[in-house]
């Protein structure tokens, strides 16, 4: 065997590398050095996500393992978005990580992030389904791991057992269906299976093809199999939970395309796009039906994510290099929004322990740096120009609509009338902050950690340009368009 | 009498079945993680047969569900971990009392 | 990119945004606020003024000052500019009403706050009125639409969190419906085979949209654009919108923003799909109609001052969308001067309410009476708005209402005598008996609210206009009294546009659509 | 003919109204009187100069070879191009009519504003209050009023035609706290404004179907058409006619649509002149200031109507259909107004009901006019009681004004007797009295006798009704003189504050206006104001009008017009109980004279009970509760489902995982039956 293989996965090693130095750092280092883990963790990876976005332009086509493992320039490109979204939360965690609740289990906690950040990586990298397995399992099991993270809170745990048992629930659901494609088609490698299943349409294959969905919207969050999430977003600790609503879900996403376009399909696509029409109409309504109720915030960010997700399934329906694209933008600008709102949610329940709605009444009078922060996420969840959010939904339509069907026209009608839900509810966050008077105990004023300023200011930054400076979006679509996964439709 | 591939899918699927029914029917967590086990061998069954009789020429299958199993041992550590924590927090592990959160 | 005067439509509300930021106390936001509008007064003046020139000389291109840069290049999205007479008119609109109402909200509280969100919303406005991609022109639609949440939920008055609410989603609505007929087509906005664009002048001159198409996207675009038109049955945003928001932002909303949807309808529905326009003219012809009588009729009864003008608002809103309907020179023209004279007629009558609100504290008219003798100006102004809402000539309304009625008249007797259908010669009698009406209302509110003998003893006390409320009615009723002295000046300005080989749907001669649908032969 | 004097006559109202009504109140009330009285004295040498010039010059612009009178444009300016065709032009015609006009508003106008200045203060020479604003107003109606007799096209005219409403708005509304004068105004304002819409749809009409809103060439194509029919032969009437003919809609509902286009304008006029059932608004509108309603209620405004159909009149000889309908309409009008005038008590109402029926008296010669009896006599005479009228009328507003002025009253019962008490004012209220009731030689008689012979020569029918009318007229004027400077002694509680005559402010107008109803009639207006321009009489001299007397039907009007004053003398003259008596014996009738045929309670019920109940307040409750209703419920609703589905994420993960399982079963089933 040829070990130099290894050597194509160049972002995965700067990762365990990464991994590494955070691990011997917090093994061997004195205790009293310990206090800087955090900022040891933010630096060393932000110099990897530097690196590795460098080597994005030299970065070409090439596959290992027969053809297990491949990376290009798309698949870089969605890592380095991961890489990003990874650091912002880095960031924004220190504050907690430091808090003495956690002052010794914080290397842990980098740990496992960056290890299912690894998976996520093989899930996105992963041509053939045992790859793509191991990458999903050390994507989730981790997770469960860092949900639980708050051991004097019951939430966390009630969280991670949830969170636990309906993961292991659905990866054998996926693995059943799994186990009949195999029996279908011999095969686990993608583009087998994609020579392997045939023009017309066996029960059978359906059926395992509706098993592997679940399997992947489960991680996406998509209705009905998103009932994990609420419970687990509001149990977890802040950090986790935006780790969760942003870093997993693109990743699944992502791989949820790879998956749908290399293993099933144009012979397929009939099928899939049926059940993605019902996921997508489902998910975006009942997320946003749950989302307009919640009082918690983190609960109801939660919902908007879960709503969130069937808008970047519209992506992957349109089954285009348009789509992938406004996808994969669609992603980042979401990284970007959620985590300036889980920013402000953090920096607030770290200052106060207030989560809920109404403790943010007056918020303006007495915080409005943070407040406004908050409303930039908000609009641009909500899709408000000249915020990002309204680039990223204004293209992940247009991207749809490109495949030109009458069903999909009337998709992207019900996704719309949605977006007013949406903004319903996104409005009622800023009315708490802005309008709202009535408050007992208003937040009083207080100053963040400058790590969350910190954090917080990249948010604001991104949401602010990511979408009026077009490069962002050009240079993906060009580069989704100029090969990658799509060559193949 | 020579023994079809039906022969070991159906008790696979059963057991998956069992598996399910488990999950939503018991009370203890320990059950439900077993029940869990259940599922994930009915998996591995399926794998292994296909493999031994469909694809005799490689050994995916076999290698996949290899991986399975020990991606199942995993699981389950991390979940009786977790269920010992609820224990101490909650000292009860009835999954049915486990909804604080909802709605 | 900045040898381009109409960039600096928008760069001017930036830096101004910018400015007000930095401001540090309510005085330098003033100045701020103040220089800015002025400039961009200044500058639409300057732009009136050349582009007729221009035209003098022989400039023949539809759009004058065209340009276009690169944005979004991979979906052939481009920040595209360029004017007619008819959006100069719309921006000199809008500049002054920006400029009277930052006068009009001297003493607001939060200043700081107020300003950016009005000056992001004009920023919208005037964005919207100079691009001419329909990307750019959705962005800077709905920039316009989300600071009104704020700005009335915040500073707004009675059921604000309400109104704002409602206000702010049925707006975003219509602009869903948009944003689908927009993207629809951008792509049919070329034959097979050559690039797609949203480039206005470029789909018009493509006109690739297929008969199914249009007759989809039409309506898509007209109720989205109608909306904020306050076209019937989806104007009910407007009466609790108007009631509950500010002086400036009632001002700006009415006087401006409601304009924004007559606009697009004009220049993206009608414009895009003369086809499609054609054929469905006759339902909305119902429903503006409709609305055109309905607000009058509504506004009869009600006793809140702001939900008398809402009402109003409709009814003449409602007529600007029944005029663009007849396709028809006159009529269309007759819309636009419609547009502005109701903008800044009704910004008038807006300040003139806010004014007597922050005095009086009520906007009951039962509660009222007799300001004649205690805020004479006041009260004049509002006498002199009133009689350009009832069509006095002299005065903005009387222009346009006639310029639309006998355009109407004219269409509606053509197609009674092509056979093709009585409904707009209904319809136009129907939308002239709105004068007799509008008269009801006005007089009743100016007997009831101004004349006769003082209601509330306490009010005797009231002071009347400080000198820049003066300031900022004084110059409305000057230009309303503009346009409606010289109207000729401002039909020459928009009637280049209407020409058959820009505006298709001029060479229609048989209106078949409402025959065929209603039989009416 | 050149442009400056038309300009100054047009421009200089307008400059006093905008400088009274801007800088007015910082001037003295003196000074703003002055000015104004000034302005429009200017403004009326002007409008003399230019009458005169265009009568008597013989400047072949306005008279031909063969005496035919000329209408000429002095200017005409392009102020709202509608279509290529349809322009509307602000311009100045002058013709026979439109210069008899100009000299009679400016006359009144200056006589009014002279007699404001004494009206104006009360007997301690305190100014009213707001006077500047008064004479700004009353300078904008006579800006109006100018613009519109000059109007070269409908449209023009259209638009004066609002300006002098809103302007008799204003000055009905002067005195703007009380709530009657307020709601007055804004009933002339609605009611003419509904007549104003049928005016409206007409000019749309006719325009339509003409291309074109000069007056000039509408009535040129049919003036000429119209000799053809006429004189020469039928069959070149058609192709005039045919500009309306030609095409398929030219018959609506039966009538063509000419017809439909002047009866609609027509309604208009209605609107303005008060003709039944539009004549509500007029007794209110004495609401106002008493020279107002000399001014705008009595001379000028009022009679904007029958100017209107004068103006048109070519149009309607096409149709003579609309001329009989106008004929109808004036006959009931003059009657009516002349049974309503018998019984009022209020001094101002009586002479606002005379007006009525005076102004039907010239609608009904209009009506009845026909080339072909004396060459049109009915317009011309129509034209000449609009003139004489117009003196007589506001001279007796003007003695009414002195009367209440001294009295402070607007009733008769107040007054009684008052001959010896103010002398000038009596001679010329009989003067005015004399002229209206039609006694040779005051004005009245001949214009009315000219109006009454074209009746005859029309129809033997209405030339009775309107005789009968006429002695009406005489009745009720003189019971109105007799009882308000005889009946009884004045009662006068103190010497010192006995009613005596105004200052010489008001006195100079009223002896010169009833100097001039005295010779008015002997005017020769056949020569000056026809139809079609041609003279009615080859010779002129100042008796022309005594010798081309019709005598038989004079001698029948004199007659009945002596016997109703000796009538009123017998029951009036001396307090008796001759009136109480008729008035009981004849109660329904008397009562419904006085309510004026209840004509306002029908209006407040349709306006309130129909209008407001029936449409108004449902169409708003339903705006509210339904559409607004439907808007709210589709919020109602998400939020309810948002509730009732709030169960699915019961908190427990075997739910949690019932519903994955059976959503994947669901997914994969559903997609296989529909696909296989």
């Amino acid at each position: 065997m040829d070990y130099s293989q290894f050597l194509a996965m160049k972002q995965e090693i700067g990762l365990l590398i990464v991994f590494l130095l955070v691990f011997l750092y917090d093994t061997f280092m004195p205790k009293k050095a310990l206090n800087a883990t955090a900022g040891f963790t933010c630096v060393v990876f932000a110099i990897y996500t530097l690196v590795s976005f460098c080597c994005l332009s030299a970065c070409e086509t090439v596959s290992a393992f027969s053809g297990m493992y491949t990376t290009g320039p798309v698949m870089s490109t969605i890592k380095n978005i991961l890489n990003v979204g990874v650091l912002i939360v880095l960031i924004q965690a220190t504050q907690w990580a430091n808090s003495e609740f956690q002052i010794m289990r914080r290397g842990e906690f980098y740990e496992l992030l960056l290890l299912t950040l690894f998976g996520m990586y093989l899930m996105i990298s992963a041509r053939h389904f045992l790859l793509f397995v191991i990458g999903l399992e050390s994507a989730s099991l981790p997770l469960a791991a860092m949900v639980a993270f708050d051991k004097q809170h019951y939430e966390s745990h009630e969280a991670a057992i949830k969170y636990i048992l309906t993961a292991v629930f659905s990866s054998a659901v996926f693995m059943m269906g799994l186990s009949f494609v195999y029996g279908l088609t011999g095969s686990l490698y993608f583009t087998d299976i994609y020579a392997g299943i045939g023009a017309e349409h066996s029960v059978m294959l359906i059926m395992a093809l509706a098993f592997v969905i679940s399997g992947i919207g489960f991680k996406l969050s998509l209705v009905p199999f998103h009932l994990w999430t609420a419970d687990v977003y509001q149990g977890a600790p802040t950090s986790v939970t935006s780790y969760l609503s942003v870093i997993s879900k693109g990743a699944a996403a992502f791989a949820f395309l790879v998956i749908l376009v290399q293993a099933f399909g144009l012979a397929y696509s009939q099928v899939w796009e049926w059940m993605l029409y019902a996921l997508i109409i489902l998910t975006i309504t009942v997320g946003n039906l749950f989302a307009i109720r919640q009082r918690n915030m983190k609960r109801f960010l939660a919902f908007s994510s879960v709503s969130q997700a069937g808008y970047i399934m519209l992506g992957v329906i349109a089954f285009n290099t348009t789509g992938l694209a406004s996808m994969m933008y669609y992603i980042l600008v979401y990284i970007f929004s959620n985590l300036a709102a889980f920013g402000v949610i953090g920096a607030i329940e770290n200052a106060t322990g207030k989560v809920n709605m109404d403790d943010y009444n007056g918020l303006y009078k007495t915080n409005p740096k943070l407040s406004f922060a908050m409303m930039l996420a908000m609009f641009s969840l909500a899709g408000i120009p000249p915020f990002a959010g309204f680039f990223s939904k204004f293209f992940i339509f247009t991207g749809a609509i490109q495949q030109g069907s009458t069903a999909i026209y009337v998709l992207v009608l019900i996704a719309l009338i949605n977006t007013i839900i949406s903004l319903y509810y996104y409005l009622l966050v800023v009315k708490a902050m802005f309008i709202n008077t009535e408050n007992e105990c208003v937040i009083p004023t207080f100053r963040s950690s400058c790590s969350e300023r910190l954090g917080l200011w990249i948010t604001v930054a991104g949401i602010l340009l990511l979408g009026i400076v077009s490069f962002f979006y050009n240079s993906i679509l060009s580069m989704t368009s100029s090969g990658g996964i799509m060559i193949d439709l | 009498m020579e023994l079809t591939m039906l022969y070991y899918l159906i008790p696979s699927l059963f057991m998956f079945c069992c598996g399910v029914y488990g999950f939503v029917t018991r009370k203890n967590m320990i059950a439900i993680l077993i029940s869990l086990e259940l599922m994930l061998n009915a998996v591995d069954i399926n794998f292994v047969v296909f493999n031994r009789y469909l694809f005799p020429g490689n050994m995916e299958g076999m290698f996949f569900t290899l991986f399975a199993i020990a991606i199942a041992a995993a699981e389950t550590a991390l979940a009786i971990a977790i269920i010992i924590n609820i224990f101490r927090v909650a000292s009860d592990i009835d999954v049915r009392e486990i909804n604080k959160m909802k709605f | 990119m900045f040898d381009n005067i109409l960039i600096y439509f928008v760069v001017i509300p930036v830096l101004m945004l910018a400015g007000v930021a930095l401001c540090k106390n309510v005085k330098q936001i003033r100045a701020v606020a103040v220089v800015g509008s002025l400039a961009l007064t200044a500058l639409s003046v300057y732009l009136l003024l050349d582009y007729l020139h221009l035209r003098h000389v022989g400039a023949t291109a539809q759009m004058l000052y065209t340009g276009s840069w690169a944005w979004f290049t991979p979906l052939n999205i481009n920040l595209s500019v360029g004017v007619d007479g008819i959006s100069i008119a719309m921006i000199l609109l809008s500049s002054i009403i920006l400029l009277t109402g930052s006068f009009a909200s001297w003493t607001i509280a939060q200043p700081k706050e107020f300003f950016l969100w009005l000056i992001l919303l004009s920023t919208g406005v005037f964005g919207f009125f100079i691009s001419i991609d329909l990307f750019t022109m959705f962005m800077f639609y709905e920039v316009a639409l989300i600071p009104m949440y704020l700005l009335i939920g915040v500073w707004g008055s009675g059921n604000k969190n309400y109104s704002a609410m409602k206000l702010t989603l049925m707006l975003m609505g219509g602009s869903a419906f948009l944003m689908l007929g927009l993207i629809g087509i951008y792509y049919h906005s070329a034959p097979e085979g050559q690039p797609l664009t949203w480039n206005l002048l470029e789909i018009a001159r493509n006109g690739a949209i297929s008969e199914n198409w249009q007759l989809f996207l039409f309506p898509m675009t007209f109720v989205g654009f109608g909306v904020l038109g306050a076209m019937f049955p989806f104007h009910t945003w407007s009466p609790d919108g108007h009631a509950s928001a500010p002086t400036a932002v009632s001002m700006l909303h009415a006087g401006v923003l409601m304009k924004l949807g007559g606009y697009g309808c004009f220049r993206v529905a009608i414009y895009l799909m003369p086809y499609a326009a054609n054929e469905l003219a006759w339902i909305f012809l119902i429903l503006t109609g409709i609305s055109v009588v309905y607000g009058a009729f509504s506004a009869c009864v009600q006793t809140d001052l702001k939900y008398i003008n809402a009402y109003s608002s409709v009814s003449h809103c409602g007529l600007v969308l029944f005029a663009i309907l007849m396709l028809n020179t006159t009529a269309m023209s007759g819309a636009i001067m419609q547009m502005l004279s109701h903008g800044l007629m009704t910004a008038l009558f807006f300040a003139l309410i806010g004014m007597i609100y922050g005095r009086t504290h009520t906007r009951d008219i039962r509660q009222m009476g007799g300001l004649m003798q205690i805020m004479p100006y006041l009260a004049v102004c509002y006498v002199i708005a009133g009689m350009a809402s009832l069509g006095l000539p002299g005065l903005s309304g009387f222009v346009a209402e006639m310029t639309i009625f006998v355009g109407s008249f004219q269409q509606g007797m053509t197609d009674y005598l092509a056979g093709a259908g009585s409904l707009r010669l209904v319809f136009t009698i129907i939308a002239c008996c709105s004068i007799v009406i509008t008269a009801v209302y006005i007089l009743r509110v100016v007997g009831k609210l101004l004349l006769g003998p003082v209601y509330d003893d306490h009010h005797r006390e009231l002071t009347d206009a400080t000198w820049w409320e003066r300031l900022s009615t004084a110059t409305l009723i000057i230009c309303v009294a503009a346009i409606g002295c010289f109207p000729n000046f401002f039909i020459n300005l928009i009637k280049f546009t209407f020409s058959p080989e820009i505006f298709s749907v001029l060479n229609f001669t048989q209106h078949s659509g409402i025959a065929s649908v209603l039989g009416m032969n | 003919m050149d442009v400056t004097l038309p300009i100054i006559i047009l421009a200089l109202p307008l400059f006093m109204f905008l400088f009274l009504g801007l800088l007015g109140k910082y001037m003295s009330h003196r000074l703003a009187g002055i000015l104004g009285t000034a302005g429009m004295g200017i403004t009326l040498i002007c409008a003399y100069t230019v009458a005169f010039t265009y009568f008597f010059s013989g400047n072949p612009d306005f008279i031909n070879a063969e005496g035919e009178r000329l209408q000429q444009i002095v200017f005409n300016v392009t102020w709202l191009q509608f279509t290529p065709s349809l322009v509307l032009r602000l311009g100045f015609l002058i013709d026979p009519i439109s210069s008899m006009m100009l000299v009679v508003i400016t006359t009144i106008s200056f006589m009014v504003h002279l007699y404001s200045n004494g009206y104006m203060r009360d007997h301690h020479g305190v100014w009213e209050k707001g006077f500047q604003r008064f004479y700004a107003f009353l300078s904008l109606f006579s800006f109006s009023m100018l613009g519109l007799v000059v109007a070269t096209n409908i449209f023009q005219m259209y638009i004066f035609w609002e300006l002098v409403g809103a302007s008799s708005y204003l000055l009905i509304g002067f005195y703007y706290t009380k709530p009657s004068a307020v709601s007055a105004s804004k009933k002339a304002f609605i009611v003419t404004r509904f007549a104003d819409l049928g005016f409206l749809i007409g000019i749309l009409i006719l325009s339509f179907y003409a291309g074109t809103f000069d007056f000039t060439h509408l009535t040129s194509v049919a003036v000429e058409g119209l000799n053809h029919v006429y004189q020469v032969s039928e069959g070149t009437a058609q192709n005039i006619l045919s500009i309306f003919a030609n095409n398929p809609a030219s018959t609506f509902m039966g009538a063509s649509v000419l017809t439909w286009a002047l009866v609609l304008i027509f309604m208009g006029g209605m609107g303005k002149s008060a003709m039944m059932p539009l004549h509500i608004w007029l007794p209110d509108a004495m609401e106002g200031p008493t020279p107002v309603s000399a001014l705008i209620h009595a001379a000028t405004m009022v009679v904007a109507g029958v100017y209107l159909v004068a103006r048109l009149f070519p149009l309607y000889l096409m149709e003579t259909a609309a001329l009989d309908i106008i004929v109808v309409v004036g006959a009931l009008t003059a009657f009516y107004a002349a049974m309503v005038a018998c019984v009022q008590v209020d001094i101002k109402r009586v002479l606002a009901f005379s007006t009525i029926s005076q102004i039907a008296f010239m609608m009904v010669s209009l009506g009845v006019a026909r080339p072909e009896f004396h060459h049109g006599l009915g317009y011309m005479a129509s034209m000449f009681h609009l003139f004489t009228h117009a003196m007589f009328k506001a001279l007796l507003f003007l003695c009414a004004g002195a009367l209440i002025h001294a009295i402070g009253s607007n009733d008769y019962t107040a007054m009684h007797g008052l001959r010896k008490y103010m002398p000038i004012t009596h001679v010329t209220f009989l003067i005015g009295c004399l002229a209206i009731a039609g006694i040779i030689p005051f004005a009245g008689f001949f214009s009315k006798d000219e109006i009454l012979t074209a009746c005859f020569g029309h129809s033997i029918f209405w030339y009775i009704w309107m005789s009968c009318v006429a002695g009406l007229t005489a009745f009720y004027m003189f019971r109105l003189y007799f009882l308000i400077f005889w009946w009884k002694e004045h009662k006068v509680h103190d010497p010192h504050h006995a009613p005596h005559d105004q200052p010489w402010t008001m006195t100079l107008p009223l002896v010169i206006l009833a100097v001039v109803s005295c010779f008015a009639g002997f005017v020769p207006f056949g020569n000056l104001v026809t139809w079609n321009g041609h003279p009615m009489f080859e010779s002129v001299s100042f008796l022309t009008n005594l010798e081309n007397l019709d005598w038989s039907v004079a001698a029948i009007s004199l007659t009945v017009a002596v016997v109703a004053i000796l009538i009123a003398m017998k029951m009036y003259k001396t307090e008796n109980e001759l009136p109480a008596k008729m008035r009981n014996a004849l109660p329904a009738l008397w009562d419904w004279c006085y309510h004026r045929f209840y004509w306002d309670e029908l209006y407040m019920f349709i306006t309130h009970r129909i209008i407001f109940g029936l449409v108004c307040k449902p169409i708003a409750w339903f705006d509210r509760h339904i559409i607004d209703g439907t808007m709210d419920s589709f919020a109602t609703l998400t939020n309810k489902a948002s509730w009732s589905i709030r169960g699915l994420q019961s908190g427990n993960v075997q739910t949690y995982v019932w519903i994955y399982l059976i959503g994947v079963i669901l997914l994969g089933s559903i997609t296989a039956i529909c696909l296989i």
